[in-house]
């Protein structure tokens, strides 16, 4: 049981710090720009094969360099000649926009580096055991994962906390429409924060590739996870997203780990079903097979008892 | 008699207080003018009045039923209309259909889907008659969001006034128009309020002395004063606190 | 007068319904006819949500899939003799779980509009969409459940055994739901759901509960989109959960934003537009989904209000009598602007297809020669040139057919 | 005022639909069949993929030597289902109004049913006009059993027939003490669990199941948790009917855990998959399939084999099943002179073929399923003359069950339409 436990912690760590990665860019993006950015994942995505394309030629290392830059600047542009244009028709448009960029960039993604699976692997260097514990082994590669995402947290809390133009996205985040008041150039940090955020996705996509497979549906499950993530966290919350993309990682990793469900629990109420009942599918229902529910199932109690989320401090 | 009541009201944002106790008897009838400096919490107390904020402590009376819990919805179907300061319409909806809207609860129609509006005779004629009182019958079908802004403020007035309720409220009726403009706007007041309980909030105050029967002043969230204009405009404290600062400023 | 105008529209609107089939009569076309007769009712009652009453949902799907269920259960209790009626009737039971769907959903997700409101939507829609593979008993698992529309009594000897009689059924049902959706935006109800679009605050204080005011929308929405999932069963006798998931919920959301929101026809036209558009153009390239997300974007961008809207941008030049001052300009920039289309769609499927030789619109294209890239890269930049010279005359031909210029030309 | 391009783009996209039009009529009169399964979207590369393959085989057999029935082309229409029931509705109108009666299609089972389901009631309802439904890949054995069908063909061993295969083998490892079973949470994977816990207990009842997971198919980005389980369980091999993404996504996580037990699948090949796996996949995928990559049997396949990698150099041949049911198809035309469905399908019953391996093989006429050897292969570089996705790997067949041995009894009651 321990080992399974410390494991399940491990990969839930993983996981959700690589969610948290593509939801702190999304919650900035999200809370200044009020933009539901739909293809946030799809930059994630482009992280991985630009990566896979340039690890062929320069290896891994530089792939890990330069992939978001390109997915940032990719970014930075869809921003200034897509969103800004879009951005006068109101939400809704900016939100079938990046609806639509989503769609178009996993066909994109399908023209130019084909259907099929890529073979993006980690660097050598990482190809060996971390830690062996109760004979399982847990690999370096996703220690490098872990630790890749911590200093991206720890370097963006500096900024944002530190640094003047840290403060007038903190400012901008809470109060967007004072920070316009205040002279700054918004239309430009707009430009950069969501480069930024891009290129944060796009790292998640590069460091994520080789261990969860660089496919051009790698971004369909994680677009609207990350959207939960930012609302379960609550808007305007960077804190909160992170307290939320662990919560989701470690859920759903606990949730598969576990093995109880409705046998087990009508085992303890002392009830037994025909396999003939009619809602034998219920009955047989464990934790593991509706783990990458869970967070849907949160977003919406979160919503419906704490609709500013966890730690939002403003609605809407 | 008292158609409003404010029994010691108060409203805290967090540690801050905004309104410290504020009592207030309006008589039915009357046309009863709020002033006092910005940020002494003349458009919270609007808000409290009409539901929008709930308050902190305090009881409000409207009617003899007790009001401070209710929703806006409900304090509105009770005969208590109000208005803006920033102006508040439907924008997207041309003239003719925001003042319709406004007449709906009123006229009995609830939410029904089952009564077309085109049919309805006497909803429509009442609502190019409030359109007639507002001054905006030629505008009926123009998208209220693409209006002037002293038309704006004109059907501003108009949703608040349409229902044909008891206490009407306006919050700064003529903020940010010109000294034409303002009289125009004191003369619609004087028009739609006639016989109904007014209150205003108000800057100008040639509007204030112009319209209102009597004068609250409201200084850092308490009623430092409650009385005729012409008292008012000679009370010591008032001066002090308000006026003063204006007649220098201005 | 104006009563006889729009009482003619709504005949013509039904009278080409159903004198479709009588031209177009191939399987294929009838089968698009459905599509469409399934996907305007659709998108009709996704825009009494998003249009009319400012909700913006992705998980609109859901009710579509439970009333369309639901219907494929009554035609198989029809079959076994459990109920007996026609199954003309079938909408109509997919119309009624919709609208308990809605009910019920409706009743915790509709307190706020806005973001709170869309995730909520989007929460419950993976929820049901994820329930849907769990509860093989009632939703079939992946492969759905089927059923036959044959079993029921006939109806004045018509047994539905073809498709296009169930068109004509398709046609009774959308025509009536198309009335009634917009006999509800002439409503109270229907006017307070565009007063807590535009403004829930203010409309709280003109005495209505916004809340209530969207669930009522929310229900109406339910209930029609429950109606298509009855069409949605009677057409194809069987149903699977991808009716209730994220891209059903997405596909309508397209449809009624790129028709156009702000106009009860949009839906209307953004159904026939996508219904068309998926149907014939993946069968003439494998990039169709690339061409179409261009096609998304593009729109999105350039027609922030729909086709619509586009075409209600040139109400005022119609009006106006000035709209044949328009033809030459738009024709000098169009041609071009066809050819640069063109072009790219060439180069593409050029560097694209594997094989030596690519039939394109009549010409043969071979992508190993240089001088087909050559000749298409030339024909693309020509025109492009020609689209970018011509574009002032129609700028100014624009301007001078309008009385407000800033209607259309920004 | 840029506004103005884009219903022009809209006009543009309309022509060059309505152009064309007119390029698939052709004056030969060809014999046309439908190819139908997902050639955009998620699931593109395997149905691209069998495209190739039927119309390579339709050249490379037929058309460029003057073609069947005394001088018609094989023309092969694809239909892009997208792997979905409903659109599979969709273009199944397209086919019969394009008068296209005989539909080829492999993926997915779900889609498969629906298509049965489908033709079913088409040919019920319309006398004469009847359409055929040829199975290269669905495997649930239920379309040979309860819902076994005139006029469907399986070319394919079912889900139940490999899995009797594979535990035979499993049965004779020794080592397995223990077993771990995985897979998508839908028909396939379900099928694939309860049948070999059955049948391996019955043959190796020292066998312990350790685990029987299912995950949401498609959903699952990390499969790591469920890896952390199987190892913790002490399994000492693992079966799995996953495919595409999650095939992949769940075999590099085995392998990254440093779990070194043999992997059994069913779809773990080609397409991209062997390439990605590569050097860490090596004798741990095994693979249960009908004819072997490696070693090739005959001359005639190798040269097949070389022609379709000269023509398609970055594609394998990776359903040779699909040219056994072209050849057997169009030996029934020949044999019946008739393109007509009907006397396809009689002529098909308890037809015996030999493929391209000088294999006899067998459609059953009871159930319509096809009946040939099956291999157990592991993905390696040893050994191997044909590799996959030119990555040097490739599969090797390391045990072979004869054709008559895979034989299972069916319970299919077939009702025949009587013309």
């Amino acid at each position: 049981m321990l080992e399974i436990f410390i494991f399940a912690t491990l990969n839930g760590l993983v996981t959700g710090l690589l969610l948290f990665m593509l939801a702190s860019g999304l919650t900035l993006i999200f809370s200044m720009m009020g933009v539901l950015n739909f293809a946030h994942a799809s930059f994630y995505m482009l992280g991985a094969y630009f990566a896979y394309s340039v690890s062929l030629y320069f290896g891994f290392w530089m792939g890990l360099i330069f992939a978001p830059l390109i997915v940032g600047v990719l970014g930075a542009v869809v921003e200034r000649y897509g969103l800004r244009r879009v951005h006068q028709s109101g939400h809704v448009a900016e939100l079938v926009f990046t609806f639509g960029l989503a769609f178009l960039i996993e066909e994109a993604v399908q023209f130019f580096w084909g259907p099929d699976t890529k073979n993006y692997q980690a660097p050598d260097i990482l190809d060996f055991p971390l830690f062996t514990l109760f004979g399982q082994e847990f690999s370096a590669y996703r220690g490098f994962m872990i630790g890749i995402s911590l200093s991206i947290f720890i370097t963006l809390y500096h900024i944002l906390t530190r640094s003047r133009i840290g403060i007038i996205i903190q400012a901008a985040i809470t109060h967007p429409n004072t920070v316009a008041n205040l002279g700054h150039n918004v239309p430009l940090i707009f430009m950069g924060v969501f480069g930024v955020g891009t290129a944060l996705a796009g790292l998640a996509g590069v460091i994520a590739g080789p261990v969860l497979t660089t496919f051009p549906g790698m971004s369909i499950a994680l677009g609207s996870i990350v959207f939960v993530i930012v609302v379960i966290g609550g808007l305007g919350s960077l804190a909160g997203a992170f307290i939320a993309s662990l919560l989701i990682g470690l859920l759903q990793s606990y949730a598969i780990a576990s093995d109880v469900g409705m046998p087990e629990l009508l085992n303890l109420l002392g009830l037994e079903f025909e396999r003939s009942h009619p809602l034998n599918d219920l009955w047989t229902l464990n934790l593991p097979r509706i783990a990458p529910i869970l967070p849907f199932l949160l977003l919406v109690l979160v919503l419906i008892f704490r609709p500013t989320g966890l730690l939002g401090k403003r609605e809407e | 008699m008292a158609i409003l009541t404010l029994n010691n009201v108060q409203k805290n944002f967090g540690e801050t207080a905004i309104i410290r106790g504020v009592s207030l008897d309006i008589e039915e009838g009357e046309k009863h003018a709020i002033i006092g400096p910005n940020g002494a919490g003349k458009s919270t107390l609007f808000h409290l009045i009409s539901g929008l904020y709930k308050v902190s402590a305090g009881s409000i009376t409207f009617k003899e039923s007790e009001i401070q819990d209710k929703a806006p919805y409900e304090i509105s179907r009770l005969g208590l209309a109000r208005s803006f300061q920033v102006t508040n319409i439907f924008q997207r909806m041309n003239v003719f259909e925001n003042i319709r809207c406004a007449l709906f609860w009123s006229k009995g129609y609830r939410y029904s889907f089952w009564h077309l509006l085109g049919r309805q005779k006497e909803l429509n004629e009442q609502a190019m008659h409030v359109l007639e009182q507002i001054g905006l019958t030629d505008k009926a079908l123009f998208p209220s969001g693409e209006l002037a802004y002293a038309q704006q403020r004109a059907l501003e007035l108009g949703i608040a006034i349409a229902s044909g309720a008891e206490l009407i409220m306006l919050d700064e009726p003529a903020a940010g128009m010109s000294h034409s403009e303002a009289e125009t706007s004191v003369q619609l007041i004087h028009k739609i309020t006639e016989g109904k309980t007014l209150i205003m909030v108000e800057h100008d105050m040639n509007i204030v002395f112009n319209v209102a029967d009597r004068i609250s002043v409201l200084v850092y969230g308490e009623v430092i004063a409650t009385d005729s204009p012409e008292n008012i405009r000679s009370n010591a404290s008032v001066q002090e606190a308000y006026l003063g600062e204006v007649a220098t400023s201005a | 007068m104006v009563q006889l105008k729009r009482l003619s529209i709504w005949i013509g609107y039904l009278v080409v319904m159903l004198v479709l089939p009588q031209f177009f009569d191939s399987i294929l076309s009838v089968s698009i006819f459905n599509q469409m007769a399934i996907a305007i009712v659709f998108a009709l009652s996704y825009n009494m949500l998003l249009g009319q009453g400012g909700m913006l949902s992705f998980g609109h799907a859901v009710y579509f899939g439970f009333g369309g269920f639901l219907a494929v259960h009554t035609l198989i209790m029809i079959e076994f003799e459990t109920v007996y009626f026609s199954i003309l009737f079938i909408p109509l039971i997919g119309g009624v779980f919709g609208l308990l769907a809605a009910i019920f959903i409706g009743s915790f997700s509709t307190h706020k509009a806005g973001t709170v409101f869309a995730m909520i939507s989007l929460g419950m829609g993976e929820l049901i969409a994820a329930s849907s593979l769990i509860f093989v008993g009632f939703f079939g698992g992946e492969a759905g459940i089927s059923g036959d529309r044959t079993y029921g009594p006939p109806f004045f000897g018509v047994e539905f055994l073809r498709d296009v009689e169930i068109y004509y059924v398709a046609v009774f049902w959308v025509f009536i739901a198309t009335v009634f959706m917009y006999l509800f935006t002439q409503t109270p109800a229907g006017r307070m759901a565009n007063a807590v679009r535009d403004n829930p605050e203010r409309a709280e204080f003109i005495g209505y509960s916004a809340r209530k005011v969207r669930f009522i929308s929310f229900c109406a929405a339910g209930l029609f989109a429950g109606i298509a999932g009855g069409l949605f069963a009677l057409n194809y006798e069987f149903i699977t959960e991808e009716t209730l998931n994220a891209t059903t919920s997405g596909r309508v959301l397209l449809m009624a934003y790129i028709g156009g929101l702000g106009y009860f026809i949009g839906p209307i036209v953004g159904a026939v537009i996508l219904t068309l558009m998926n149907s014939l153009l993946s069968n003439y390239s494998d990039l169709w989904m690339l061409y179409l997300g261009v096609m998304f974007l593009l729109t999105v961008l350039f027609l922030p209000r729909g086709f619509a809207g586009f075409i209600m941008m040139h109400q005022v030049a119609w009006v106006r009598g000035t709209i044949k001052q328009l033809a030459l300009p738009y024709l000098l920039t169009g041609v071009p602007a066809l050819l640069v289309m063109l072009s790219a769609i060439a180069l593409i499927e050029m560097s694209h297809v594997e094989a030596d030789v690519l039939q394109f619109i009549g010409f043969t294209l071979e992508p190993a020669l240089l001088t087909d890239w050559l000749m298409v890269g030339i024909v693309g930049t020509g025109s492009l040139f020609a689209v970018r010279k011509s574009l002032p005359r129609l700028r100014d031909a624009w301007d001078s057919a309008n009385t407000i210029p800033s209607e259309g030309g920004s | 005022m840029k506004k103005t391009k884009i219903p022009i783009f809209i006009n543009g996209l309309l022509i060059t639909l309505i152009a064309s039009f007119g390029i698939n009529t052709s004056a030969q009169e060809p014999v046309r069949i439908a190819f139908m399964d997902p050639l955009s979207g998620a699931f593109a590369a395997i149905g691209t993929s069998g495209l190739k393959q039927l119309q390579f085989a339709a050249d490379y057999f037929y058309n460029s030597k003057g073609g069947i029935l005394d001088g018609r082309m094989i023309e092969i229409v694809p239909l892009d289902n997208k792997q979905s029931p409903t659109e599979t509705q969709i273009q199944f109108r397209r086919a019969v109004s394009e008068e296209l009666r005989i539909i080829f299609q492999g993926n997915s089972s779900a889609v498969a049913n629906t298509l049965n389901q489908t033709i079913n009631r088409h040919n019920r309802r319309n006398p004469g006009q009847e359409v055929l439904q040829i199975n290269y890949s669905a495997v649930d054995p239920i379309l040979t059993e309860e819902n076994c069908s005139f006029w469907h063909f399986r070319f394919d061993a079912h889900a139940a027939m490999k899995l009797n295969v594979l535990t035979d083998y499993i049965a004779m490892e020794e080592s397995i003490k223990s077993m771990y079973i995985i897979g998508q949470d839908y028909s396939f994977g379900q099928a694939v669990s309860d049948i070999s816990i059955s049948l391996l207990a019955k043959k190796r009842p020292d066998i312990e199941i350790v685990g029987n997971e299912f995950h949401p198919i498609g959903q699952v980005k990390d499969f790591t948790p469920y890896v952390t389980k199987i190892v913790s369980s002490g399994a000492d091999a693992v079966i799995t009917g996953n495919f595409g993404a999650d095939m992949v996504s769940l075999a590099k996580s085995i392998i990254d855990s440093g779990l070194d037990i043999p992997i059994y699948t069913f779809y773990a090949a080609y397409d991209g998959i062997t390439a990605t796996l590569g050097a860490d996949g090596k004798n741990k995928i095994h693979l249960i399939h009908n004819e072997t990559s490696n070693p090739i049997p005959t001359e005639r396949r190798k040269d097949y084999i070389r022609a379709y990698k000269a023509a398609n150099p970055n594609r394998d041949v990776t359903q040779p099943r699909l040219v056994n049911a072209l050849q057997m198809i169009v030996q029934a035309m020949e044999q019946t002179q008739s393109t007509d469905p009907y006397d396809i399908a009689l002529a098909l019953e308890d037809m015996r073929f030999t493929t391209l391996s000088d294999e006899e093989i067998w459609m059953r006429g009871d159930d319509h399923q096809i009946f040939q050897s099956l291999h157990i292969s592991v993905q390696t570089d040893e050994g191997i003359e044909f590799d996959a996705d030119n990555s040097g790997f490739g599969l090797f067949s390391k045990f072979h069950v004869p054709a008559e041995e895979t034989i299972i009894e069916t319970s299919c009651q077939m009702r025949r339409p009587r013309r």
